[in-house]
């Protein structure tokens, strides 16, 4: 037909979750519908990795709904533009980079919280556990799973919480402790969620929004927020540098922290970066932004190398089932 | 009497193809006996059957007068050698020798030993070490027999022992069989499908054919009194002349030999008027086609280099064409109206 | 191999034969097969290595990584592991798959074409699969772990044990099951072609049964049991599917690969564990080049195996057959059960919901058909491009030096892992510049837009899969005549209606089975289009990955059963095709 | 002189191995030439060069004086028939035949026309439509001969074409081949590794030995004259006796071929005394192994059956070995000092 010269396509970059995508981009097809987007979904290390790979001759115009930590990686790298999209004044400012032109916006928070298997835990005899602390009982032996913070961005929130909370040495120690419960460390942030909707192990540390999803389809399963609060981490927005920046990247970008969207978002989050006036969603605590922790997201990303090393070091591969 | 070896009645089918039919014969001790036979006659049906390989529907298998029809293989005391040799690839030539003798029975070092008395019988023993993909044809095939007399058998069954070789080989290691055979005094059965083979090694020969046997006796018997047309067509090359040495005769009923067809220049008592269709060199001799004149029958005959030198004939020349009458072999009797000294030249 | 390498330096001068269209066009065919070999396999794997001597920021730091590698407990541990995996897959592998093929090659049990057909059948799942269904079965909340849910301890008083599944039990199993089909069919045409009269020597001779299989039946299947243990090492030793999905925290080499690559950017120390991961194929290659060259020395005069009756062997082969066909279809139908089965294992009631996958890969059933299209394109271009330069290499008399180091390329890839093929592709295709081999020069990459491309998938897998392939074709052409090329040309014919109206037809068979090998593997396949797709090219075994990865084992499975099922779907038509050709063609 | 085919100093080598080295002869137009040797002697090697699949390193083909060396095979005018036949499996008898004829040359009945012609040629017009694997062997071979001639080529050649038949079959095809050969007319080379099948066809031999050509000539040339030892050794059977005749002669100066030693119940002027070692017994003929008592020689002499029934002779006798002296080969010359007349017997 005969516009169709003047479609444009842009190539989008995201780690947001698949049933999420296709209700966010709804409004953005309503209003733009020249533009095509090109979705390519991935989880947080991937896509990070794409990024990197790339670097010679990036592929994605726009990065969409990445781990904030993970896409100051790619900042360190030069390899983001500094843009500020429309209404970029309504988003508060732990919310978005602190640049003139920010490198990165963030458009909604998410927080580690556990997912527990209440018919299992029963099964066995189980309690429920309320905080961090509790985790380490002996009664949870190898039932625990947590996503690899090396792979997976909820992984590296929640240790990088551990070590902001708790001071470094403290939270390795804790970590030893929390070691010996560990059934397994996943890819993803999600599957320990989903694992314990399975029984597969009774006992996810996964972020809020998954187990909450999950209880809905029908698994027996109750998200816990930690008393000492949650690690979190931004969805966050960024412009790839590349040669030719296409208008409708920005268009998009405008999009992305537009009220609509962050309706949207909302829906699913407890806390987006510019509030909306809809209610907190089933299941998280009453008053989201007190169950989040400070965080440092500069502290991570410089530090992200080293802890993640040392942490491979320390539980990736050791903690192999005994032959 | 009870023979070393007798095969009596012996009938084998698979599925409805019949093999052998009424197969009977019997073999003395020390004996060499060549199996004739066109392919596919049943040669190596029988000898599996002596062998305890295969299993007669009908008809026994008797050594020294004892049924054993129904003994298997191990049990009968037979050494066979394969057309392929059937060498243990992985083995080396003494330690296939070596292969069928009992640890039991013998310690290591006699299973050795023997392995290499066998080995010198076949004049390898320097070859023990050898593995079979290093050995030649004709050497394998010399360890297949040491391996076969290692068990020191009572009998030999060689099934095409020489087919796969190249013609010098072969000439060589039919001497080399006979003369161990002879050394050892096995009494031996070779199948082979090779007429000068089996009429240069045998003691007597076994002509088969269509899973019977059509004659027995020895090389110079079958040659030159053959029992039937198709023994005399299979040993050697012959002429059918029934149809024109007698009128309406069969012409299988009368054959003579090429070497006992004469060639003479000119016409004489009981000569054929025939022209030369074709001349065929073969060093001592030289194989002549005739043509009949008055007819289209074709008649060979085998000069020797030597007299047709001295009397050279030439392709389309008219020569005259003589049966020597002694050597002329009637099938069912000499017919009374006619000799050969005068043939009829319709 | 390596004197037709020396040939190359010393050729004697020839009388040179003025050179027609036929000739002209076999050179130029010749030199595009050896620089499309050369650019799809030499240059990716030389940068490999180069990356592999560089560290993170691109400098030339020569064999530090491999220091790195070995030095640090936690990735040399996963060396180890690897080698375990290996080592048990191999020989459990090699055991089961050798009495499978003896009970169909050298007994009279009944239903032979059965067994042989279930024995093939893990061959059509990717290795992920059996990874899934073994959670199902022996997870820690399986159907055998909790005793089917509890239901045998009520009725029979058996607790529910653990399994411990997630790790080295897990990956060696399903390693097992993924080598197994491999293994036996190597088995199964080496004790296909016994010599009946080997047999009948050693009864003539008295030996007894267990006499007979050291002597006569171990030695004449001792090649093909040597490269059924290393295909069974190698395949065990780089896979990824199956230790991405049930390893746990049992690291192994591949997985580290990926966690180098995908987790942390490490492309050096990925290049690295690459090269590593080459090594026992790379052995394994060297050894069976030379095994080959000593064989074609002995010739064999075989008459074929003629099964002794046994009924009491009959009885038992039977047996164990039906308990590994049981193990095999189990494991088929927990992932049929999975796909269809709604909350496993909390609610039992049938759903189609995990077949829309829109939840959860985010474009629905577009994986399944971007691996449609993908597999066959791989089959026909794969085809095509594979027979045709075996064909040159087997059959043309120019350039003899192009043939013979062609043929040498046309069966290396065999010693690299998809793992490997990957990260070369991706090191070659995504620069934008090339820095040609043993000279300081660079140019601009004229290849680097088929990166994020359907074309490098294909290439991906056409290299991967190139070697089978190739020894299908050329086995086929070694069979025809030599001659037919010969008496051609004297007859003023050209090559290519020869090609067309004799080699083709002839190697029908062999081309068939060539494509339905190309696709059902591009189907399967995983390693080496794991760091190749891009999004508008996601694949049905990248979904099943993504998926498992999120947790989503049901939709998982569901995508497994699409891919099986395709698979033997092409399996059946395949067969028709086959049986068909045979039964028109009398010469063939 | 300009021959019809000639080749000139041709020298072939693989990596380091010669397979032939400075061959030259020529051919008359319409000869049948044979191409005889040992295996591996080259002869394929040759035969190839000529056809122009394989590529010389030195040397020349000349066609009617005209160079053609350069010439790839398309261009030069050969037809070929392989051992193999090389037969298209998929096509039938007659397509094979017009697989050939060039389309744009012939239509499509011409071509059925000229396939039907050269089936005809070959007695297989009724097998037209046959594929190769429904016909017999020897039938294959004619339908590899039709193809090959169906282009009329100027030169037709061979690679022993009857070495995968059986003897009878072979024999037959012999004499079509050669009819056929004289019928069309056609110069032909055909390599065979049987001597009886090249004396017996060939109008002249070419004897190959180790890359080179040993002699040429007409079979009763190299039969009567051989030019070496090689040649009489390897062309029917031969006794080198230089060693018996000579004091410190060479053992293959001299020799004589088993047909011309006759053998005499007493000595005599000039005879051997020898002992009988064996007897094999040959249909038409005996051959007789005989060692000289007085050392250990063995002398190998044909007798044939008429004479040996008039004077049997056994095993173990003492006999007296005479060489017919006009018969006898000398390599060398006649050597001074002796006569086959005054054999030395030390
Ligand atoms: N196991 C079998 N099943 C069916 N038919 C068989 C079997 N073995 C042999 N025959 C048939 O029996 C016949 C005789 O076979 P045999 O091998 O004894 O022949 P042969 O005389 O040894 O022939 P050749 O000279 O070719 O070796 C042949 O027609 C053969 O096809
Ligand atoms: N392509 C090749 N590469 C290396 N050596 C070869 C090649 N072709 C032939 N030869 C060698 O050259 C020699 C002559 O071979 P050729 O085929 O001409 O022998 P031949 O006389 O035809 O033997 P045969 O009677 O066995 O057919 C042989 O030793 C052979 O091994
Ligand atoms: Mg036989
Ligand atoms: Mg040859």
């Amino acid at each position: 037909d005969g516009n169709a010269e003047q479609k444009e396509e842009i190539t989008v970059y995201t780690a947001l979750e698949d049933d999420m995508i296709e209700t966010y981009l709804t409004s953005f097809h309503d209003q733009y519908p020249d533009i095509d987007v090109n979705i390519v979904r991935d989880s947080t290390g991937v896509i990070t990795s794409k990024l990197l790979a790339e670097k010679d001759a990036p592929v994605a115009d726009v990065v969409w709904g990445t781990a904030a930590t993970s896409l100051l990686v790619a900042d360190q790298q030069g390899m983001l533009e500094g843009y500020a999209p429309e209404g970029i004044d309504r988003v508060a400012a732990p919310y978005k980079d602190s640049k003139e032109e920010p490198h990165w916006v963030g458009i909604n928070a998410w927080m580690t919280g556990f997912a527990v298997n209440t018919v299992e835990m029963e099964d066995m005899g189980l309690d429920i556990p309320q905080s961090y602390e509790d985790l380490l009982d002996p009664q949870y032996k190898d039932l625990i799973v947590m996503p690899n913070p090396a792979s997976s961005g909820t992984g590296f929130l929640t240790v990088s919480a551990f070590m902001q909370q708790m001071g470094e040495e403290e939270a390795w120690d804790y970590m030893d402790k929390l070691h010996e419960n560990i059934g397994m460390y996943t890819h993803s942030g999600s599957k320990p969620a989903k694992l314990a909707g399975q029984g597969e192990y009774p006992i996810g540390i996964s972020f809020g929004y998954r187990g909450i999803t999950q209880a809905e389809k029908g698994e027996p399963i109750k998200t816990i927020f930690p008393e000492e609060g949650s690690g979190w981490d931004l969805e966050a927005n960024a412009l790839v540098k590349k040669e030719e920046i296409k208008p409708a990247a920005k268009t998009f970008l405008d999009w992305a922290i537009s009220d609509e969207a962050m309706k949207e978002y909302s829906e699913n989050f407890a806390i987006t970066s510019v509030p909306t006036d809809k209610p907190v969603p089933e299941g998280f605590p009453e008053n989201p932004e007190e169950q989040l922790i400070e965080n440092d997201f500069n502290w991570a990303a410089e530090n992200r190398g080293t802890i993640l090393d040392q942490w491979t070091k320390k539980y990736d591969g050791k903690s192999a089932p005994e032959e | 009497m009870m023979k070393h070896l007798a095969v009596e009645q012996i009938t084998k089918t698979f599925q409805d193809f019949t093999a052998l039919k009424d197969i009977s014969f019997s073999i003395e001790k020390g004996e060499f006996i060549c199996l004739l036979g066109p392919s596919g006659c049943g040669k190596t049906t029988l000898l599996r059957i002596l062998a305890g390989l295969e299993r007669p529907n009908k008809g026994s298998v008797l050594m020294n007068g004892r049924d054993m029809t129904h003994l298997p293989p191990a049990e009968r005391n037979f050494g066979i050698v394969f057309q392929s040799y059937a060498l243990f690839p992985n083995l080396t030539a003494a330690q296939n020798v070596a292969y069928g003798l009992n640890p039991k029975q013998f310690s290591k070092r006699e299973r050795k030993e023997k392995a290499l008395n066998n080995l010198t019988l076949v004049n390898l023993e320097n070859m023990a070490d050898r593995y079979p993909a290093q050995l030649s044809g004709g050497q394998q095939q010399r360890v297949a027999l040491a391996r076969a007399l290692a068990m020191n058998p009572e009998f030999l069954l060689l099934d095409e022992p020489l087919s796969a070789l190249d013609a010098q080989v072969r000439i060589q290691l039919r001497n080399e069989i006979k003369r161990l055979q002879k050394q050892v005094g096995i009494t031996t059965v070779m199948v082979t499908h090779d007429q000068e083979e089996a009429l240069s090694m045998a003691d007597r020969m076994i002509v088969m054919n269509n899973a019977k046997v059509e004659q027995a006796g020895t090389p110079q018997d079958i040659y030159d009194r053959p029992s039937s047309p198709f023994v005399a067509d299979f040993i050697g090359t012959i002429n059918f002349v029934g149809d024109q040495l007698i009128p309406n005769g069969a012409k299988e009923d009368i054959a003579v030999r090429p070497e006992h067809v004469t060639v003479h220049p000119l016409p004489a008592d009981s000569t054929l008027p025939t022209r030369v269709e074709s001349l065929e060199y073969r060093g001592s001799s030289y194989r002549v086609v005739l043509k009949q004149t008055t007819r289209d029958h074709v008649l060979y005959a085998d000069i020797d280099t030597d007299t047709f030198k001295k009397q050279p004939i030439t392709v389309g020349e008219v020569v005259y064409a003589e049966l020597q009458e002694d050597k002329v072999i009637f099938f069912h009797g000499r017919p009374e109206p006619i000799t050969t000294k005068q043939p009829v030249l319709t | 191999m390596i004197s037709a390498l020396q040939s190359i330096f010393t050729r004697q001068p020839v009388v040179r034969q003025s050179l027609n269209k036929d000739a002209h066009i076999q050179r130029i065919l010749l030199l595009l097969m050896l620089i499309g070999l050369g650019t799809a396999i030499i240059l990716p794997v030389i940068e490999l290595l180069k990356r592999a001597m560089q560290n993170t920021q691109g400098e030339y730091i020569g064999f530090e990584n491999f220091i790195t590698y070995f030095s640090s407990p936690s990735l040399f541990q996963s060396a180890i592991h690897t080698l375990s995996v290996a080592s048990v897959t191999m020989i459990l592998s090699v055991s089961a798959a050798f009495l499978f093929a003896y009970a169909v090659e050298r007994t009279e049990m009944k239903g032979k074409t059965f067994f042989t057909y279930i024995a093939l059948l893990p061959l059509f799942a990717p290795t992920m699969m059996y990874g899934i269904a073994l959670v199902y079965l022996l997870g820690n909340n399986g159907v055998f772990t909790t005793g089917f849910f509890g239901l045998f301890e009520q009725w029979f008083g058996w607790q529910a044990s653990d399994f411990d599944i997630y790790g080295f039990k897990g990956i060696v199993l399903s390693e097992v099951i993924f080598t197994f089909p491999q293994a036996f069919l190597i088995l199964k045409v080496s004790l296909s072609t016994a010599d009946q009269r080997l047999y009948e020597a050693a009864d003539t001779m008295g030996a007894g049964t267990w006499k007979k299989l050291f002597t006569v039946t171990l030695p004449s299947i001792k090649y093909g049991l040597v490269s059924a243990f290393f295909v069974s090492f190698t395949l065990s030793f780089t896979d990824f599917g199956a230790p991405k999905v049930i390893g746990g925290q049992y690291n192994v080499l591949a997985t580290d690969v990926y966690k180098q690559v995908i987790g942390q950017q490490n492309f050096s120390m990925g290049a690295t564990v690459g090269i590593i991961l080459t090594i026992p194929a790379v052995i394994a290659f060297i050894v069976d080049q030379r095994i080959q060259r000593r064989q074609s020395g002995i010739s064999s005069k075989a008459t074929p195996y003629q099964t002794p009756v046994n009924a009491l062997r009959d009885r038992l082969f039977t047996t164990y057959c039906t308990i590994i066909t049981i193990g095999i279809l189990i494991l088929f139908l927990a992932i049929t059960a999975a796909a269809f089965v709604k909350v496993w294992p909390y609610d039992f009631s049938l759903t189609l919901r995990h077949f829309g996958f829109g939840s959860v890969a985010g474009d629905g059933l577009q994986p399944f058909y971007n691996s449609l299209i993908v597999s066959a394109v791989t089959a026909v271009i794969g085809t095509a491009v594979i027979f045709i330069g075996a064909y040159l290499i087997e059959k043309s008399r120019h350039l003899k030096w192009v043939r013979n180091v062609s043929y040498f390329l046309s069966i290396l890839p065999i010693a690299l892992p998809g793992l490997v093929i990957g990260l070369a592709f991706i090191f070659f295709f995504n620069q934008s510049a090339i820095s040609l081999p043993f000279t300081s020069m660079e140019v601009a990459n004229p290849l680097q837009w088929l990166y994020g491309t359907m074309i490098i998938l294909v290439l991906a897998n056409i290299i991967h899969f190139y070697s089978v392939s190739f020894i299908t074709a050329t086995t086929s052409l070694k069979k025809q005549d030599a001659e037919y090329e010969a008496i051609s040309e004297t007859m003023k014919v050209p090559f290519y209606k020869t090609f067309t109206r004799v080699t083709v037809p002839l190697s029908s068979p062999a081309i068939l089975e060539m494509m339905m090998y190309l696709f059902v593997n591009s189907m399967t396949t995983i390693s080496a289009v794991v760091f190749l797709y891009s999004s508008e090219w996601k694949l049905a075994s990248i979904a099943i990955v993504n998926m498992n990865d999120a947790g989503d084992i049901a939709p998982a499975a569901a995508m497994s059963l699409l891919i099986i099922v395709t698979n033997i779907l092409v399996r059946v038509i395949y067969e028709a095709l086959v049986t068909s050709i045979k039964k028109r063609k009398v010469g063939i």
